[in-house]
């Protein structure tokens, strides 16, 4: 594994962008977007964690070893979090429903 | 009882069914038992190494079909047992709309503590007649216990903070133990009692028997008075707060556009914490609060007022296809 | 904390003599920094399941808690953090072109950065506490309604944030040691795997950060 | 340490065991082999207070009345959960036998970071001595599952100690998970491919990916439960807002796929045993190899059928549910696939092969059991009783520790280099399987005529089967105590073992001599067939 020696210009713009997104972020929080406002706000985290993952962590050229257990490990975070709220979003249902 | 029987006695109509689904599954999980045990022993005899200097046995690598068919057909008898199992698991859990038979429970360590709408109360004793469908709400005033009748082949964890219900229809009239299934401290093997099912006539005379203090409607009433809940409830007419006649069991819609069903937790909820579930139409804040303030019977016993005050109606409301739609989103 | 002494163990510039070459050696340490790393996703994976439940089964009472976080620290806090896995990234290719002095600047202007974020995160919570909003027995919440349900949402606050911070604070034992074995030349021989290894863990807390700054802070703000 | 090794074999050749002497040879020992050795005693050590605190429950049920107060009874079977899930059955095999073989069968020289090993075993020690401390001071009665809030608002006893206890100890089985999973990718010999590893491998590369992934969630979870006990914020806790069930969902999370942490090592381990004494390669490797991954994950999607009565919505329950059957599935293609190595093999029946007879049956009858839990209408029924205590010994017992024993003894001789007296084995593998059966086959009868579990006294009709029960771990607890007495006396005075007393197949037997030196191998291993070539084939076996 030979690294190639990324310019210091790359990061320079991966950090200006961070940066960009921050203030984003931040500003479309004072908005009323009712729902959108999570969906805008978690949209941008997400874009900023990948952008740190791909250029800082250099994820973008590692090998496909890594980038496996990078996927499993968010996707062991997705099933938890999805099994978990299977249970509470659906808790009220039975109460409504009699087909049986 | 005999003790060797692998069957506890069967107190209800389900007790019966859940034994059936049961037999299906000791046959199956026998026969599997027994092939495995079966080939494993007699590969071992058959094949046994006579002397140590016998031939390596050639090697196989394995069959395809044979994976698949040992792959799929387990599958299939497990879907029957998913299905089958999921069926009677709904049917014990979803008590019927109506015409049931509501007795309250609440338990705390470490005793149960029994309500009849008609205002008997017992401690570790629930009496229930034959032939009704006997649905009870179960409450805790402080830890998890959980309410298990084995000759009912039913439980379920008593949670505090919230309801949770299942309903039985009693068949067999005897006397049958209550546990507590869920682990709850010291007394946690204590925490039992005594599930006696009557025939109906025996039932209407122990009815006849103990009602001292009143049915749970009417302590239920008096606690309405008490609170304050009936000023604003029943009497005010300048429509600050929705009235309460004709709620219970029906769907009511909230102001968030989402529509619930007023059952027995919708009513604690809406007593204990008001803003939770807004009825359509009423401002926030305008009821106390009444977290900590009422104990879990009282609970009930205002549960079963708020109840009174919506008599059955002959064709009943229909809310399961509207409500279910919009609740499911 | 076992964190750290996993990524601390010192890694010897020779060959450890279980490896066959250094190029072994090297994909041994990234793999195991990035499976380390994933255990780390699932540690904080439970408090967000946690504050998902919370959050869905209270969004009133979210939304004003979401009053009393400080937003414009928190804003800020976010830009130093980005700031300080720059320099980091700065310091890992001056590892990599052997710039000695560039390197241990830049490892120092990172640990500035993190000591900065942690002063900042030392205010806001000096402000929580002087608003008695620490969960516990001096709880107090100006709106009676949410008394309990935001003590939920505060002791979820401080507990992910309260974790993030203790990662920091590893993250800064971790850089000084880098700093140390940079000054005493243990780089100098074109083998940096520690200060990539450890820039893996700190672009990691970032990331965490990245993500509980909306969370804690944005979302609900608006109602 | 002893780094050159000696080429040509002297009267006593140097090995791992007398490369060195002294206390700190041992204990700051980085070679896989002693801290193999080190795990070994620790846990042979927690294994018989746990089973301490079984006998002493046994004892007490011997009378509806109990003989121990409720609260001591409490304590003992919150204690025996404890101390065996998370100090003995979760390290067992793969801390031991895992860590004393993985390397050697892929031909690795040691593990990919022999420094953070030892540290998984001081912090193992670490977490042990909290939770003995909270043992000591009198001991926890939250059952081992903790529910709150009974373990975060009522429960007056050493709850933080033990759940620090388990918060520690977690991260050495983090770290042991780390370890292999970085050595399995990057430190094969040449020839070894995914392929040609040992099930022994596949099997503990499954387990490592639960205990990293699975773990760290038991960790937050012990620490959010200990902070509410000190703040009572109510994160946890109805009357404050919280919700109890939430804590179920975070515990079994972890604690579910953990009972694959506890099963896949023992299958690992009756793979090995079962192909040596066939002679025969694994039928089916690739499924068998494949269902230990597909267990892994599947693991991970079933843990709500802890909570078909808790309150959990229904819906919910129904999909974990069909998970939980979904996951029986590659379990089965395994008890198959072994049967279907025996057939036509030339089978004998030393010690380690009657342990391996023993687990497929008994982890059969565990399972299936299993099966009868993860239909809900039953479930309903049986749960919180005996019925699910013997589904669970059954699979942890009667699988597990089978495996585990059936492992010491096949490899025995690598590891002291002495071979064990063959006759007493086998009369204690005998005995272990009577006196197991005998323990916990009454107990699936008392559960489905409703005895419930953690009660220190009962109804009087259940006392005839509580007996046998009783009467059974008596004999199970001679048959653990035999092996301890003549392994211990075999490791002095025991015959010397040949490199390869089974003539197995695999790196550690074939290619190291016994007990192996201290870097495992005296030339790099080369590998050029299949695993399990016992037939001497050529061609090469397909995965799959
Ligand atoms: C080593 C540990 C281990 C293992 C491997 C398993 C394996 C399984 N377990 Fe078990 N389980 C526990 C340890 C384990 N369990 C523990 C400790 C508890 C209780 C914790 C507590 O509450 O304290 C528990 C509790 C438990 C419950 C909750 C009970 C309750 O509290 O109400 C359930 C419910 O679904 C369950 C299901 C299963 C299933 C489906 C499997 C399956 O993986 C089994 C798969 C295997 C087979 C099925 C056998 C082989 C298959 C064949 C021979 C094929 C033939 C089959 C057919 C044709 C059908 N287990
Ligand atoms: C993980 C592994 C594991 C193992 C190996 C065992 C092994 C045994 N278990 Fe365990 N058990 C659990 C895990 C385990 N158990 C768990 C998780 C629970 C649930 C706890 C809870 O509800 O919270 C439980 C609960 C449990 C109960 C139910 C308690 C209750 O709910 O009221 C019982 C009752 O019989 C029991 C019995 C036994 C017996 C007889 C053994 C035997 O196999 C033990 C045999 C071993 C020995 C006997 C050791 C030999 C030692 C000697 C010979 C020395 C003797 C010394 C003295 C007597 C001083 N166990
Ligand atoms: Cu109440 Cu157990
Ligand atoms: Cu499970």
């Amino acid at each position: 594994m030979s690294h190639q020696v990324v310019p210091v210009k790359v990061y320079a713009a991966i950090f200006g962008a961070l940066l960009a997104l921050t203030a984003t972020t931040v500003a479309v929080s004072k908005l009323e977007l009712g729902e959108y406002n999570f969906i805008v706000a978690m949209t941008i985290a997400v874009i900023k964690g990948t952008l740190v993952v791909m250029f800082f962590m250099d994820v973008r050229r590692a090998s496909s070893m890594t980038k496996l257990f990078i996927g499993a490990g968010f996707f062991w975070l997705a099933i938890l979090l999805v099994f978990l709220l299977s249970d509470y979003l659906s808790r009220g249902w039975l109460l409504n429903i009699h087909w049986l | 009882m005999g003790v060797f029987s692998i069957f506890p006695s069967r107190a209800s109509v389900a007790a019966g069914e859940v034994d059936a689904l049961y037999t299906f599954l000791l046959v199956v999980g026998g026969a599997m038992t027994a092939i495995i045990f079966a080939s494993v022993f007699f590969f071992a005899v058959r094949y046994r190494r006579k002397s140590p200097n016998d031939p390596a046995p050639k090697a196989i690598h394995g069959s395809l079909p044979l994976e698949i068919a040992w792959t799929v057909i387990p599958f299939l008898v497990m879907l029957v047992m998913f299905a089958w199992g999921t069926k009677l698991y709904f049917q014990n859990y979803t008590p019927p709309l109506h015409d049931t038979l509501d007795i309250y429970i609440t338990g705390k360590q470490w005793m149960w503590k029994v309500q009849y709408p008609t205002g008997q109360r017992e401690i570790n004793e629930l009496h229930v007649p034959t032939g009704s469908s006997v649905k009870l709400i179960l409450a805790s005033e402080d830890v998890i216990h959980s309410f298990f009748v084995p000759a009912l082949r039913l439980k379920h964890d008593v949670v505090p903070g919230s309801y949770q219900t299942f309903w039985f229809e009693p068949k067999e009239p005897g006397r049958y133990h209550i546990f507590c299934a869920e682990y709850c401290g010291t007394g946690h093997s204590d925490m039992g009692g005594w599930m006696t099912v009557m025939t109906p006539a025996d039932y209407e005379n122990w009815l006849a028997g103990g009602a001292n203090g009143g049915s749970m409607v009417e302590l239920g009433g008096k606690l309405f008075q008490q609170y304050g809940c009936v000023t604003c409830h029943v009497t005010d007419h300048e429509g600050r707060c929705p009235s309460l006649l004709n709620v219970f069991g029906r769907p009511v819609v909230l102001d968030d556009g989402r529509t619930v069903m007023a059952d027995e937790a919708y009513v604690r909820e809406s007593i204990l914490n008001p803003n939770a579930k807004v009825v359509k139409g009423y401002k926030h804040d305008i009821m106390p609060v009444f977290e900590g303030q009422i104990s879990e019977e009282g609970l009930l016993q205002l549960i079963v007022y708020v109840k009174s005050l919506s008599p059955p109606t002959a064709s009943p409301a229909k809310p399961a296809a509207s409500a279910a739609k919009r609740s499911s989103k | 904390m076992a964190d750290s002494e996993a990524i601390l163990a010192p890694q010897e510039p020779e060959l450890r003599h279980h490896f066959d070459d250094s190029a072994q050696q090297l994909e041994a340490s990234t793999l195991g920094m990035w499976v380390f790393l994933v255990t780390e996703v699932m540690f904080f994976g439970g408090m967000f399941g946690a504050y998902i439940v919370y959050r869905n089964m209270y969004p009133e009472a979210f939304a004003s808690t979401s009053h009393f976080m400080n937003v414009t620290i928190g804003a800020i806090n976010t830009g130093v953090l980005i700031f300080s896995s720059f320099t980091m990234v700065l310091a890992v290719r001056s590892a990599q072109l052997r710039q000695k002095k560039a390197l241990i600047a830049f490892l120092i202007l990172t640990l500035i950065l993190g000591c900065v974020f942690l002063s900042l995160k030392y205010v806001e919570y000096h402000e929580k506490w002087v608003d008695h909003h620490i969960p516990g027995p001096g709880f107090q919440y100006a709106d009676p309604r949410y008394f309990h349900q935001a003590q939920i949402l505060f002791y979820l606050y401080f507990a992910m944030t309260g974790m993030h911070a203790i990662h920091m604070i590893v993250g800064a034992g971790l850089l000084i040691t880098l700093i140390v074995m940079a000054a005493r030349n243990r780089f100098s021989s074109g083998w940096y795997t520690p200060v990539e290894m450890i820039g893996l863990y700190w672009h990691f807390v970032d990331i965490v950060w990245i993500f509980l700054f909306p969370l804690l802070y944005l979302i609900g703000h608006t109602q | 340490m002893n780094a050159t090794l000696p080429f040509a074999q002297t009267e006593t050749p140097i090995n791992y065991l007398n490369a060195d002497y002294g206390w700190k040879s041992w204990l700051f020992a980085t070679d896989h082999k002693r801290i193999a050795l080190l795990y070994l005693f620790s846990i042979t050590a927690f294994f018989f207070v746990g089973g301490a605190f079984a006998v002493a429950m046994r004892i007490n049920l011997l009378t509806p009345e109990g003989i121990f107060s409720h609260d001591t009874y409490n304590k003992l079977f919150t204690m025996h959960g404890i101390i065996m899930v998370f100090f003995f059955l979760v390290p067992s095999i793969p801390a031991t036998l895992g860590n004393f073989l993985v390397p050697m069968m892929i031909g690795a020289r040691d593990l990919a970071f022999p420094r953070i090993n030892l540290l998984s075993w001081y912090i193992y020690i670490v977490g042990g001595i909290f939770t003995l401390t909270a043992v000591f001071q009198g001991g926890v009665d939250t059952g081992w599952t903790f529910y709150a809030p009974f373990s975060s608002s009522y429960s007056n006893t050493h709850v933080i100690l033990a759940a620090l206890g388990i918060f520690v100890s977690g991260f050495s089985s983090i770290l042991t998970g780390l370890n292999f999973i970085v050595t399995i990718h990057k430190m094969r010999a040449p020839g070894m491919t995914w392929n040609r590893l040992p099930l022994f491998i596949w099997g503990h590369y499954a387990t490592s990916l639960i205990q990293v992934l699975g773990t760290p969630v038991i960790a937050i979870t012990m620490v959010l439960l200990g902070l509410e006990r000190v703040l009572h914020a109510g994160i946890f806790d109805p009357t404050l807002g919280g919700d109890p069930i939430l804590f179920q969902h975070l515990f079994w999370f972890y604690s579910h796929p953990a009972v694959y942490i506890m099963i896949l090592p023992g299958m690992a381990v009756i793979s090995e045993i079962v192909a040596c004494f066939s002679r025969k390669a694994i039928f089916g490797y690739g499924f068998v190899a494949y269902s230990s991954i597909a267990i892994a994950v599947f693991s991970f999607i079933v843990w709500g059928h802890h909570l078909f009565v808790s309150g959990q919505s229904m819906y919910a329950s129904m999909v974990f549910s069909f998970f939980s059957f979904l996951v029986a599935i590659p379990s089965a293609i395994k008890v198959f696939n072994w049967t279907a190595t025996m057939y036509k093999g030339s089978i004998s029946y030393e010690t380690p092969m009657l342990y391996a007879f023993g687990f497929m049956g008994l982890f059969t009858i565990g399972g299936l059991t299993g099966l009868f839990l993860a239909t809900m209408a039953i479930d309903v029924h049986v749960t919180d009783t005996y019925f699910v205590i013997a589904h669970f010994h059954y699979v942890m017992v009667g699988g597990m520790v089978m495996a585990y024993m059936g492992g010491i003894h096949f490899w025995f001789p690598k590891i002291s280099g002495r071979l064990y007296p063959e006759g007493w084995a086998k009369f204690a593998a005998l005995l272990v399987f009577a006196g197991f059966n005998l323990t916990f086959f009454p107990q699936f009868i008392l559960g489905y005529q409703g005895m419930p579990r953690r009660y220190a006294h009962y109804p009087p009709e259940f006392q005839v089967l509580n007996v046998m029960s009783t009467a059974g771990a008596s004999i199970l607890a001679l048959g653990y105590l035999i092996p301890m007495i003549y392994l211990a006396w075999a490791w002095r005075y025991g015959p010397k073992s040949p490199q390869n007393p089974w003539n197995a197949k695999g790196l550690e037997w074939e290619q190291s001599p016994t007990p192996p030196p201290t870097f495992n191998f005296e030339h790099q291993p080369v590998v050029t067939e299949p695993a399990y070539n016992y037939s001497g084939e050529e061609q090469e076996v397909k995965l799959g």
